[in-house]
This record gives C-alpha cells, sequence and structure tokens, in this order.
C-alpha cells in the first residue's frame, strides 16, 4: 500500500491512540503513561521529519476519508501546514516533559495527559486540514479537548474560567459553522487551494463574501485572541502552567491565528481578499490589537497576567503581516507562528518554575530571583529580549520582514505600529529583568522548595532551556533552507510567485 | 445459511417475538431477564436481516398483507427506508436500555419492568411497520399504555403524577386521532395509507381528519406549546423508562406523523408546513431555555428533548425545496438524538444512583468519582450540542445546508441559537461535575452494566459521524423522499 | 419566564376563572361546529367496505360480518388488542394494586342473586361465544358477561383459592393473545402468511381463537375489578 | 338517512362536550370520565356513519368500534387505578401544581 496516503493520517494518530489508552490507565501507572507520552511525541515527530523533507521535494502527502457524500476528511501536509505541525509537534514534546515534571504527585493524570494528548491531536488536525469542513472538525475538537484542561483543578474559579472559555469559543464556533456552511453552498467546494477556490465567483456574490470572510474572521478571531475577542485569554490563567505554554504557544491561540492564515491565502486568497478590501480593516484592527495588549500588559502585576496580555499582542503580529498584501510581510507573518511560539513558551516555562520552586506570581515578588534561580531567568531573558525584538534573536527578524514587507507594500503607519509596540514591549519586560538580576533578593522567599543543589527539578529547568536555545538559534541561523525563516519564505514564493 | 436468512419473514420476527417473550417473561418471571437480554439481541440481528431484505427487493419495499386478503380489506404491513430508520433506532436503544435494566431493576420491580418492556418494543416494531391508519391507532394505545405503566413504576409521587398527565395527554392524542381516521374511512371506504394516497383531495373532511390527526399527534410528540406533559414524565419515570421515552416513544408519533405528512397531507397545503416549522422553532428556542433554567438533572435533559423535537420539525418547510438532504438531515437528527439522550437519561440514571440526588449545583467531582459516567454524558452532549465530530453535526450541517439553499436565515439563525443554548446546558452540567459540592454525600455504588450500557449508546452517536455515506445509503431515505413515502 | 405549561389547563388544580372557561367553551364549540360541517358534507351514502366483505364472506369460515371482520379480515388488530387488554392488566399490578378493596359482609339478597345469576352469566356468555359465527356475539360479548359473572361473585365476597392465583391465573390471562401469537406462528408456518387460516379450518380456528379470547378477557375485566395484584389481596 | 347525521353529530356533540369537561375540571374522576364520554362520541359517530352503505350497515367500522371500545376499558381502568394510587400517596385527586414545589 501507499504510505504516502496513511502518514499524515498516522500523524495525526501518534497522539490520538496514546490518549485514549492514557484514560483507560490507573492513576498509579506512572511509567507506563510517561512512555506513551514520550514514544507518541517521538513517533510524531520522526513522521513530521520524514514529511517535511518529502514537501521540501514538491512531494505530496494527503489522507482522505470520506464524511458526507459530497464532502471529504482531507489532511494534506503542505508547506504552510508543516510549518505549524512542526512547531506544535516539536512543543508538546518540550511540554510534555516540563508537564510530567510539574505535575509530580498531582491528583488526575491520567485526565490531564489523556486530553492533553488529544488537545495536540487536535491541533494537528487543525495544521493538515485540507479542507475547511475539516479545519472546523479540528477546531472544535480543540475546544472540546482544551475544556477539561482549563478547569483541571477543579475550583470555583476554574470552573467559571472554562465557562468564560466556552463562551468565547462556542459561539466563535458556531460564527465559523455558519461562515462555513454558507461559503459551501455559494462554492459548492471547501478545499483549500493557493490563492483560493472563491475567485471565480461572480461579483453578485461579493457583499455575501465580505460576510462570510467577517464570519470566518470573527470565529477564529475568538481563538487568536484579536480585540475584542480575547476576553477569556487572561482568565483562563488560572489552569497549570504547562497548560497556558500550551494556549498560548502550541495549541489555541495559534489554531486560531493559523486559521485566519489559512482562510486569508487558500480559501479567499490574497488577491481576491484585497480586491474585496476586507484586509486593510483586519490589518487595522491587528495593529490595535497589537497596541492595545501591550499596553495593558504594562499594567499587569500577576507575571501570568502580564504575559497573556503580551501573547495577544504578539499573536496579533502574524495577522498584521497577512493583512498587510505583500510577499516579504507574509514571511514576516508566517515566520512569527513558529517565533513567538518558542519565546512565549519559554517564557510561561519559566513562570510556572518561579511558581513552582519560589511561589513567585507576582512581577513585584521577583527582586533578586535572578541569583536563586540563574538559569530559569537566563532563559527569561533571551525570551523577554526576543520578544522586544532585540538582534540576534528570532523575535527582532519577524519585526524585521514585517517592517521590511510593510514599507514595500507601501504602507509606512505599520512602521509606527512596530516601533510602538517594540517600546511597549521594553516597558514591561525590561523591569522584570532589572528586578531580577540588580535587586537585592528578600532574605526570605515566599516558599522555597529545595530540589539538591540545582536550582529546580531536571524536568522543569530543561525545557525552557532549551526552548530559549531555539529561540536563538532559529535567530542566528536564520539563512539555512530549513529554517523557520527558509520555509516561511517557501511558502511566501508558493503563495505568491508560482503560476 | 444465506439462503434460510433472506428467507426468514425478519419484518414478522420484530413483531411476534417481542410479543411472545413479554407474555412468557410474564408468565415464568424467571426467565424474564435472559428472555429479555435474548430478544434485543435478535432483534438486532432481524433488523439488520429485513434491511438486507428492502436492499434485495426492488423499489426498496417491503409488504405482506396480513390475512392473505390485502388492503383494503385488510391490513398490510410495510417497510421502507423511513421504517428501517426507526427500527434500527428501536433496536440499538432497545439493547443498551435492555443491559442498563438487568443492574438497574431490583427484584419486585424486575418482574414488573421486563413484560412491559418486551411488549413496548413490540409495539414500536408494530407501529413502525404498518401501513394501515386504523392498525396505527391500536398500536398507539399499546405503545401508550406500556409507557405510561412504566413511567409510574417508580411508584414515588412526583412518577406518578407525571404518569397521569401523560395518561391523560396520550388519551387525548388518541382520540383525536381515531377521529380523524374514522373521518377518513368515511370519505374514502379504507384505511390503508397506500389506497389513501391515491383518493386523497383537499376536502373539508380531508382538512377535518389533518386538523385531528395532526393535533393528536403533535400532542403526543410534545410538540410546543403541547409539550406541557413532557417535563414532569421524563423527569419523574426510572432512568432507563426515561431514556426510552425521550428517545424512542415520542418519535414513534413524530414517525406517524412524517408518514401522513408524506403520503396524505404534503400536497393539501404549503401553509401548514409553514406553521410546523414555525412551532419547529418555538420549540427549539424554548425548550432550550427551560432547560437553562433547570436545577435539576433530569428536568434538564427532559427540557433539552423538548428542545431537540423542534429541530425535526423545522424540516417541514425546508423538504419542499431541498427533499433529499432534509430528510437525510431528519433520519440523521433523529438516529443521534435518539443514541445521545438515552446516553444522557442513562447517565443521569448512574448519577442520581450514586450521589442519591440530580442537583446539577452539588454534582460533587463525579468527573473524577465516576469518569466513565462523566464521559457518556460528555460524548452524548457533543452530539446533543451538534459539535463535530458526532452524529448530531452531520444531522445539523444537513439542515443548515437545506436551510441556506433557500435562504430561510430564520431557521439559520434558530439553529444556530439552539446549539449555542445547548452548549450552555450541557456544560452547565460537565462544569459542575469538576467543582466540589458545598455539602458532601456519601457515595452508592453504581454497577458497571449502567456506565458501559450509557457510554456504549454516547460513543455510538458520535462513531454515527464518520459513518454517514454507509448510513444514509442503508437508510436510502433518498428513495422515501422521490417516491413520497409509499412505495407505489 | 415560566414555562406556560405550568399554568396548563391540566397543572391547574381549581378550576380556571371564568372568563377562561367561557373562552374555552367557544373555542370547543367552535371546534363541534367545525367538525360538524365536515361530517355534514360527507355524502348521504357510501358502501364503505361492505360490499368487500360480503364479496369474501363465505372465505371467512364464520357468516356475521362484524365476526369475520374482527377475527380474520382484520384479525391482527384483535391480536394487539388483546395485548392491549392484558398490558392494562399489567399496569394496574405494577402500580401495586389500588387501595384496597373493602369487603362488605354480603346480604342475603346479593348472595343468593350471585348465586343464582352467576352460573346463568357464564352460561349466556358461552351461547354469545357459540352465535357470534353467524349472528350478533363473539369473544368480546362473551368475554364481557363472563367478566361481569366474575365482578358478581367478587361482591357477593367470593375469593378463588390462594394456589390459583399465581401460574393458572396467569396462565388463563395470556390465553387469549397467547393463542392468537401462537395462531399467528402456524399460519406463517403453513400458509407462509400471517394469520392465513385454511378455508376449509376457518371457523373451527376462529372459534378456538374465540374461546381462548373469551376466557382470557372475561378474567382480565373480572381482574381489573378488583384492581391490585391478588397475592398482594391476600397479603394484606 | 338524516337521522344517519344526527346520530353522528351527536357523536360530534358528546365529543366536545368532553373535550371541554376534560379542560375545565381539574378532579382526575371527572376528567377520566370527560375521555369516555369524548370515547363514546367518537365511537357513535363511527358507527352512525356506517350506516350509510344501506339497510346492510358497513360491518368494519362496528368491528372497529368493538376494539376500540376495549382499548378504552383498559386504558380507563390504568386511568383509575393510577388515580387511586396518586390520590393514596398525594391526599388529592388532582393533579399537583407545579407552581407549589
Amino acid at each position: 500500500m501507499n504510505w504516502d496516503e496513511w502518514i499524515p493520517l498516522l500523524v495525526v494518530a501518534s497522539s490520538l491512540v496514546p490518549g485514549l489508552i492514557i484514560f483507560a490507565l490507573a492513576e498509579e501507572r506512572v511509567r507506563l503513561r510517561t512512555a506513551l507520552n514520550l514514544l507518541g511525541a517521538i513517533v510524531k515527530l520522526g513522521l513530521v521529519g520524514v514529511m517535511v523533507w518529502g514537501v521540501y521535494r514538491e512531494h505530496i502527502y494527503e489522507t482522505r476519508l470520506v464524511l458526507l457524500p459530497s464532502l471529504e476528511l482531507v489532511l494534506r501536509a503542505g508547506p504552510l501546514s508543516l510549518l505549524f505541525v512542526t512547531l506544535s509537534t516539536a512543543l508538546w514534546l518540550v511540554t510534555t516533559i516540563y508537564a510530567i515534571g510539574y505535575l509530580e504527585g498531582a491528583p488526575h493524570r491520567s485526565r490531564f495527559f489523556g486530553f492533553f494528548s488529544l488537545c495536540v491531536t487536535a491541533t494537528v488536525g487543525v495544521a493538515l486540514s485540507g479542507n475547511l469542513i475539516t479545519f472546523l472538525l479540528f477546531y472544535e475538537l480543540l475546544t472540546l479537548s482544551t475544556y477539561p484542561l482549563v478547569v483541571h483543578r477543579g475550583t470555583e474559579a476554574a470552573r467559571r474560567a472554562g465557562q468564560t472559555y466556552l463562551i468565547y469559543t462556542v459561539c466563535g464556533g458556531a460564527l465559523l459553522l455558519l461562515g462555513t456552511v454558507w461559503l459551501y453552498s455559494l462554492a459548492g467546494t471547501l478545499e483549500f487551494i493557493p490563492r483560493g477556490f472563491v475567485n471565480d465567483l461572480g461579483p453578485e456574490h461579493d457583499s455575501a463574501l465580505i460576510m462570510i470572510f467577517i464570519l470566518l474572521i470573527a470565529g477564529l478571531g475568538v481563538k487568536a485572541a484579536l480585540f475584542p475577542l480575547h476576553g477569556w485569554l487572561p482568565q483562563a490563567m488560572v489552569a497549570p502552567a504547562p497548560v497556558s505554554a500550551l494556549l498560548h504557544a502550541v495549541a489555541v491561540v495559534k489554531a486560531g491565528a493559523f486559521g485566519i492564515v489559512r482562510v486569508v491565502y487558500d480559501v479567499f486568497g490574497i488577491g481576491t481578499a484585497a480586491a474585496l478590501g476586507v484586509t486593510m480593516p483586519l490589518a487595522w484592527l491587528a495593529a490595535f490589537t497589537i497596541i492595545y495588549g501591550s499596553v495593558r500588559a504594562l499594567f499587569q502585576d500577576d507575571l501570568k497576567r502580564r504575559l497573556a496580555f503580551s501573547t495577544i499582542s504578539q499573536v496579533a503580529y502574524i495577522i498584521l503581516g497577512v493583512a498587510i498584501v505583500g510577499p516579504i510581510s507574509t514571511i514576516g507573518g508566517v515566520v512569527h507562528l513558529v517565533h513567538q511560539g518558542l519565546m512565549k513558551i519559554t517564557l510561561f516555562f519559566c513562570a510556572g518554575n518561579l511558581a513552582e520552586t519560589l511561589e513567585i506570581h507576582k512581577v513585584s515578588e521577583m527582586n533578586g530571583v535572578g541569583r536563586r534561580m540563574p538559569w530559569t531567568m537566563a532563559a527569561f531573558t533571551i525570551g523577554a529580549f526576543g520578544m522586544i525584538g532585540a538582534p540576534p534573536i528570532a523575535g527582532f527578524i519577524s519585526k524585521w520582514y514585517l517592517g521590511v514587507g510593510a514599507l514595500e507594500a507601501g504602507q509606512s503607519w505599520v512602521i509606527l505600529v512596530l516601533v510602538g509596540s517594540s517600546l511597549l514591549n521594553a516597558m514591561y519586560f525590561l523591569p522584570i529583568l532589572h528586578r531580577a538580576w540588580f535587586r537585592e533578593p528578600p532574605d526570605q522567599w515566599p516558599a522555597d522548595h529545595q530540589f539538591g543543589r540545582k536550582e529546580t527539578a531536571w524536568a522543569l529547568l530543561l525545557p525552557p532551556v532549551a526552548t530559549a536555545v531555539f529561540a536563538l538559534g532559529v535567530g542566528l541561523f536564520a539563512s539555512l533552507a530549513f529554517s523557520p525563516l527558509g520555509w516561511a519564505k517557501l511558502i511566501a514564493a508558493r503563495e505568491f510567485y508560482q503560476p | 445459511m444465506p439462503e434460510a436468512f433472506s428467507q426468514t419473514p425478519w419484518a414478522l420476527v420484530l413483531i411476534l417475538l417481542p410479543l411472545a417473550t413479554g407474555m412468557i417473561s410474564f408468565l415464568w418471571p424467571r426467565l424474564a431477564i435472559s428472555l429479555g437480554l435474548v430478544t434485543a439481541a435478535i432483534l438486532i440481528l432481524a433488523v439488520v436481516g429485513l434491511g438486507w431484505q428492502i436492499h434485495s427487493l426492488d423499489g426498496g419495499v417491503y409488504h405482506h398483507a396480513v390475512g392473505g386478503w390485502g388492503a383494503p380489506l385488510g391490513i398490510d404491513l410495510y417497510a421502507d427506508g423511513l421504517s428501517l430508520l426507526m427500527l434500527t433506532t428501536t433496536a440499538l436503544v432497545g439493547m443498551g436500555v435492555s443491559i442498563y435494566s438487568v443492574a438497574y431493576f431490583e427484584h419486585e420491580q424486575a418482574l414488573r419492568f421486563w413484560p412491559i418492556w418486551l411488549l413496548l418494543l413490540a409495539a414500536l416494531n408494530a407501529l413502525f411497520l404498518s401501513a394501515d391508519i386504523f392498525n396505527l391507532y391500536v398500536t398507539l394505545e399499546l405503545l401508550g399504555l406500556a409507557a405510561v405503566t412504566l413511567t409510574a413504576l417508580a411508584g414515588s409521587k412526583a412518577a406518578l403524577d407525571g404518569a397521569m398527565r401523560y395518561l391523560l395527554a396520550t388519551l387525548l392524542g388518541s382520540l383525536c386521532y381515531l377521529l380523524g381516521v374514522e373521518l377518513l374511512y368515511h370519505s374514502y371506504g379504507t384505511v390503508d395509507i397506500a389506497t389513501l394516497a391515491e383518493r386523497v383531495a383537499a376536502t373539508p373532511v380531508v382538512w377535518a381528519a389533518l386538523g385531528l390527526m395532526g393535533a393528536g399527534l403533535i400532542l403526543k410528540t410534545a410538540l410546543f406549546p403541547l409539550h406541557f406533559w413532557l417535563p414532569p414524565a421524563h423527569s419523574s419515570a426510572p432512568a432507563p423508562v426515561s431514556a426510552v421515552l425521550s428517545a424512542l416513544v415520542i418519535k414513534a408519533t413524530f414517525y406517524i406523523l412524517l408518514r401522513l405528512w408524506l403520503t396524505l397531507f404534503n400536497p393539501l397545503n404549503e401553509s401548514v408546513a409553514t406553521l410546523l416549522g414555525l412551532l419547529g422553532a418555538a420549540a427549539v428556542l424554548w425548550g432550550s431555555l427551560q432547560a437553562l433554567r433547570q436545577t435539576r438533572l433530569k428536568l434538564l435533559i427532559a427540557y433539552s428533548t423538548v428542545a431537540q423535537i423542534g429541530y425535526l420539525f423545522l424540516a417541514f418547510p425546508l423538504a419542499a425545496v431541498a427533499a433529499l438532504s432534509t430528510w437525510n438531515a431528519v433520519a440523521y437528527l433523529a438516529l443521534s438524538h435518539a443514541l445521545a439522550k438515552a446516553a444522557m437519561f442513562l447517565s443521569a440514571g448512574n448519577l442520581l444512583r450514586f450521589g442519591g440526588h440530580d442537583r446539577i449545583a452539588d454534582l460533587d467531582r463525579v468527573v473524577q468519582r465516576l469518569p466513565v459516567t462523566a464521559m457518556a454524558f460528555a460524548l452524548a452532549g457533543v452530539s446533543i450540542m451538534g459539535l463535530p465530530p458526532s452524529g448530531g453535526f452531520i444531522g445539523k450541517w444537513l439542515l443548515l445546508e437545506a436551510a441556506l439553499e433557500q435562504n430561510r436565515w430564520d431557521l439559520v439563525l434558530v439553529m444556530l441559537l439552539g446549539g449555542l443554548l445547548a452548549a450552555g446546558y450541557v456544560f452547565k452540567v460537565l462544569g459542575h461535575s469538576f467543582t466540589e459540592a458545598p455539602v458532601m454525600h456519601e457515595a452508592g455504588t453504581v454497577p458497571k452494566a449502567m456506565e458501559w450500557a450509557a457510554l456504549l449508546l454516547a460513543v455510538a452517536a458520535v462513531v454515527l459521524g464518520f459513518l454517514t455515506v454507509p448510513v444514509l445509503a442503508w437508510f436510502g431515505l433518498g428513495d422515501v423522499a422521490g417516491i413520497g413515502g409509499v412505495g407505489s | 419566564m415560566r414555562d406556560p405549561s405550568e399554568q396548563a389547563i391540566n397543572n391547574n388544580p381549581a378550576q380556571p376563572a371564568p372568563l377562561v372557561r367561557v373562552i374555552i367553551a367557544l373555542l370547543v364549540t367552535g371546534l363541534g361546529v367545525g367538525l360538524a360541517y365536515a361530517i355534514l358534507s360527507l355524502p348521504s351514502n357510501a358502501v364503505g367496505l361492505s360490499q368487500a366483505v360480503n364479496l369474501h364472506l363465505e372465505q371467512s369460515g364464520v357468516t356475521n360480518p362484524v365476526t369475520a371482520v374482527l377475527l380474520n379480515f382484520r384479525g391482527y388488530d384483535t391480536l394487539l388488542e388483546m395485548v392491549v387488554l392484558l398490558l392494562a392488566l399489567l399496569g394496574v399490578w405494577a402500580l401495586g394494586g389500588a387501595a384496597q378493596f373493602h369487603e362488605h359482609a354480603p346480604g342475603p339478597v346479593l348472595d343468593t342473586l350471585a348465586r343464582l345469576l352467576a352460573p346463568l352469566l357464564i352460561l349466556v356468555a358461552a351461547y354469545l361465544l357459540w352465535v357470534g359465527a353467524h349472528a350478533p356475539g363473539g369473544a368480546f360479548q362473551a368475554g364481557s358477561v363472563l367478566g361481569a359473572a366474575g365482578v358478581l361473585l367478587l361482591l357477593s365476597g367470593w375469593r378463588p383459592r390462594i394456589a390459583l392465583m399465581a401460574l393458572p391465573l396467569r396462565l388463563v390471562l395470556i390465553i387469549g393473545p397467547m393463542t392468537f401469537v401462537a395462531m399467528a406462528l402456524l399460519t406463517l408456518l403453513s400458509e407462509g402468511q400471517l394469520l392465513t387460516y385454511p378455508v376449509n379450518y376457518a371457523g373451527v380456528l376462529i372459534l378456538v381463537l374465540e374461546a381462548a379470547a373469551t376466557l382470557s378477557i372475561g378474567v382480565t375485566l373480572a381482574a381489573l375489578f378488583v384492581g391490585g395484584h391478588p397475592q398482594d389481596e391476600q397479603s394484606r | 338517512m338524516s337521522s344517519v347525521f344526527a346520530y353522528a353529530l351527536i357523536g360530534v356533540g358528546l365529543f366536545t362536550l368532553g373535550l371541554y369537561a376534560l379542560i375545565v375540571h381539574a378532579h382526575l374522576l371527572r376528567k377520566i370520565l370527560a375521555l369516555n364520554v369524548m370515547g363514546s362520541g367518537v365511537f357513535m359517530t363511527l358507527v352512525a356513519l356506517a350506516k350509510r352503505s344501506g339497510d346492510v350497515p358497513d360491518p368494519v367500522p362496528h368491528a372497529m368500534v368493538i376494539t376500540g371500545i376495549v382499548v378504552a376499558v383498559s386504558a380507563t381502568a390504568l386511568a383509575l387505578t393510577l388515580m387511586l394510587k396518586l390520590s393514596a400517596v398525594s391526599g388529592r385527586a388532582t393533579l399537583a401544581d407545579d407552581r407549589q414545589d
């Protein structure tokens, strides 16, 4: 049989199957559970590697299952999907390791890791979707599988947060569904293709298309935390740190942003979208979200909340890059999908370490923490500088391409937004770093769990260091072919220059 | 073996077997449970057999002239895709409920439950196979009395009260239906559906008959605003009975309504379809809102049934243009709702057995203390909400498609709102099943069979979402829509 | 925002206000008028199925058309309806019996009357059963007379022996519907069709069915009259 | 012939009367009786109209009525038992008023 037809399905299954098995496992089967998790993650990584190599050589990997008489469930590996799949797979591995350390001895781990795996399954599905209904299917699955993680702690606060999360995401899902059915009844297909499948609809459908675009973007904007649909994100901070990492860097927010990229490029096609005049408003919205998120972040003392608002602003970069119609800005936006993930997950890991080791939750408690936990704070520093956009860290690459792209597309106002947001980033990150490195530590931490001579447990320390190194690496070696940047260039090339 | 298989008159097995086993289990109570399970299993086999025969027959319709007289003098049995849909639903839900009931009912109650339950199955199958509107009346009464008795089986004040409302409502419904039947008989001299279909015309008598039969059946189907009897009855009955009532019994009267609509009344007038659609929309919104208000789990589920019934009626105004996708949607909604709702009521029963109450606010961490049941409820909820991947989603998608094709934005809006409200009440329950209750209860033990029966049905409702093509082919409702129901 | 059904007529213990009653009366009258109009619009003579029945009467095995319809042409209805009756009794028993059945010491009049009438009634029942084949009468008439006899005996304080209460009673109760089902199976095996009697035996088979039905109907009616399950009764 | 319709209309009258009583009366016994009255109305119309086939009435409606009567008897028996049980448990022979509990 032909393996190419099965690899995308296997990629999805490689986290689904372990997840289902883990549900059935008894709480105390720690070893087996850990083995299953890591095995799944590694297998997935291997399969993705194969696909990356293949797709680079213009090879197509596609799985088709009949869903409805006229609609198929399609999983296809294209450059854009692979960028996202690779990101989420790699970060899943790291996050799993982190979660194992983080939840050491915590209750209900079977449930946690089960839904954790389902969540990644959904994300990979979202990434590999070959048409809009498949995307919708996995997008909703993502909602369902993240809910138990958000309310995992079972406190009243967690329940409330979960409630808010659902109100936002379910409504978003409904809008997405409506847009999808409507589009289907107009176009008769939902297949993602470069430069979109709605071009050949006559001008009489323009108003309908604009409505559909708004519906789809609104539906996706909820998860992408686009202003004013961002309300759930800061609240969801009650969830355990690995979950926050998942929500912010790997799965949920990314799925939303990725969806918007998909809709603009492969449903409408950048040309049609621009012709409909829907890209400009989107760009403005993104720009506003960037500034808004940064400003709100300034005033948060709770570290995780500050990071949450920073996410809101950073993810909007991706959308901005897409909405400025132009190849170079596209590169900037798409590559930020990866860069933001690496940097933000680093920051959340570090926040989690502070909470776990010293039970520090507030910025105001972080005085001199750099001396107690140098490795953690070193990683944090790299992430923070990356966010600010200091070379040679990943964030700089994104912002550079966004800026150049904006100029090329004649949207010079974007430069102001970039500069402004970078200043704001500096304003809410530098004080943290200053406190951590240059203030005197208090004579007594809120609490101090000892881990031998290490500053904290290995499983907690390695992930942030690793991701920080990645964030540095992708910046330094951006010019290599398989770097995220190189890959993003490939995508932009296929989107813009192919006949 | 295939020879014997294809020769067996499976349709008659569907009727006679549960009748016989029902009476035998009344005669020798000791045999009741084993007889019940065997019957449930054979019924599934029989449905498969019947489906196989229907597909091999030309025209995809099964006929059997009881007594060899043939309509109009005698009574005809008749089965097509639509009947097959309902029979399959009955067989599947029946199996799940039977397994559950083995563990649920104890000594004295079990003796009383099994004969009536088997006779109820017989009544359902007889109803779905009948092609004679008077015979349908008899099966309706058979069904009604069985259902009422099972409702009262709990013996509590609430249950007796609910059963009484139910009995009055169902008797009134039957009488209206019977008066309609006699009007049709006296104007066309037959009670055979196919023969009527050839003769019927828009005369005052037919209008009166339509009104009476329609009203009676709507009352029995508990379509808003005639749903007042449903919540008390469905919420107070024993869990497996609630499951059967919500999943199958109200569907039976909907089936008759649909059958008569497709064959007799559809040509008469469009405005009736509009009215039914309107009531359906109202039911969706009102039922969902009420469900959202409830603090008791079983009441919440009962009101959710009121809402879900509404979706089925949204089909009537849509079918005129987009017949195929609409009837497929109805098939999917009916089947997946039956499975999901049964699963919901069964898991509600488990929670009741576990905590000794069904107050949503203090479900008290059942997610970890009763994980299988919680999972069953969640999966059933996914289908009820119409979220992918699930049978409910497919049904909703098809219905939305039909509505958008003809720009029925009002209906589209209703469907989406219904979905959102459904999510509201499902996650209201799920959210509370994660949190701790202010007051602790010591937990009762829930037999494994009860937990797994619920999960089985819920999983079936979800898996349905991946089997669209074979399932739709199996029912072949395309033909039903095409030839207006009766293969003539 | 309450469900209107909670104010619905059925739920309301007190009678509705006069105004409401007037409105209901008007609505109901409107319905009646509509129905009357519909019925009056029917043709003043219609054959219905009478000709078809007469045409096949001699194959039916009986000469009384009503019996022919009940036991032969539409025998399937009757089969199901026997089950309805049984189901009612199952229901009554499942409810664990009504408020118990008050004993009156039967006065001499009732006592003698019962002693005289019961055998007579049973005789009448037998006659009705037999005559049903060619004149008005039949299983249901006979069954109800039999039931009346049972009721009369019960009123006069007669109780069957406890030993008869369990299996024998249940057997008698289901013998009617059971015979029907058995007949259905037999005809299915012999004729390949449900309840298709071979013409020569039709009369006999119908008589058998009717006899069984009469017995079941009579006993069921009497049992329904008693209410609760006899064993519960005795145990009280 | 007109006598046929006279009887049929009386049947309709009974039906509507029963319906009215069913709606307005709270006591369950009255409701059950009302249903029986409705039933008699239906049966009456059914047999009355059967006479339109000439001197020999159409036997099929008669058979239907016999079936109907048996069903009605069964239903009534069940309803009465249910009523007695309910009044024994709740102390009143009317349906509970939701607004109280």
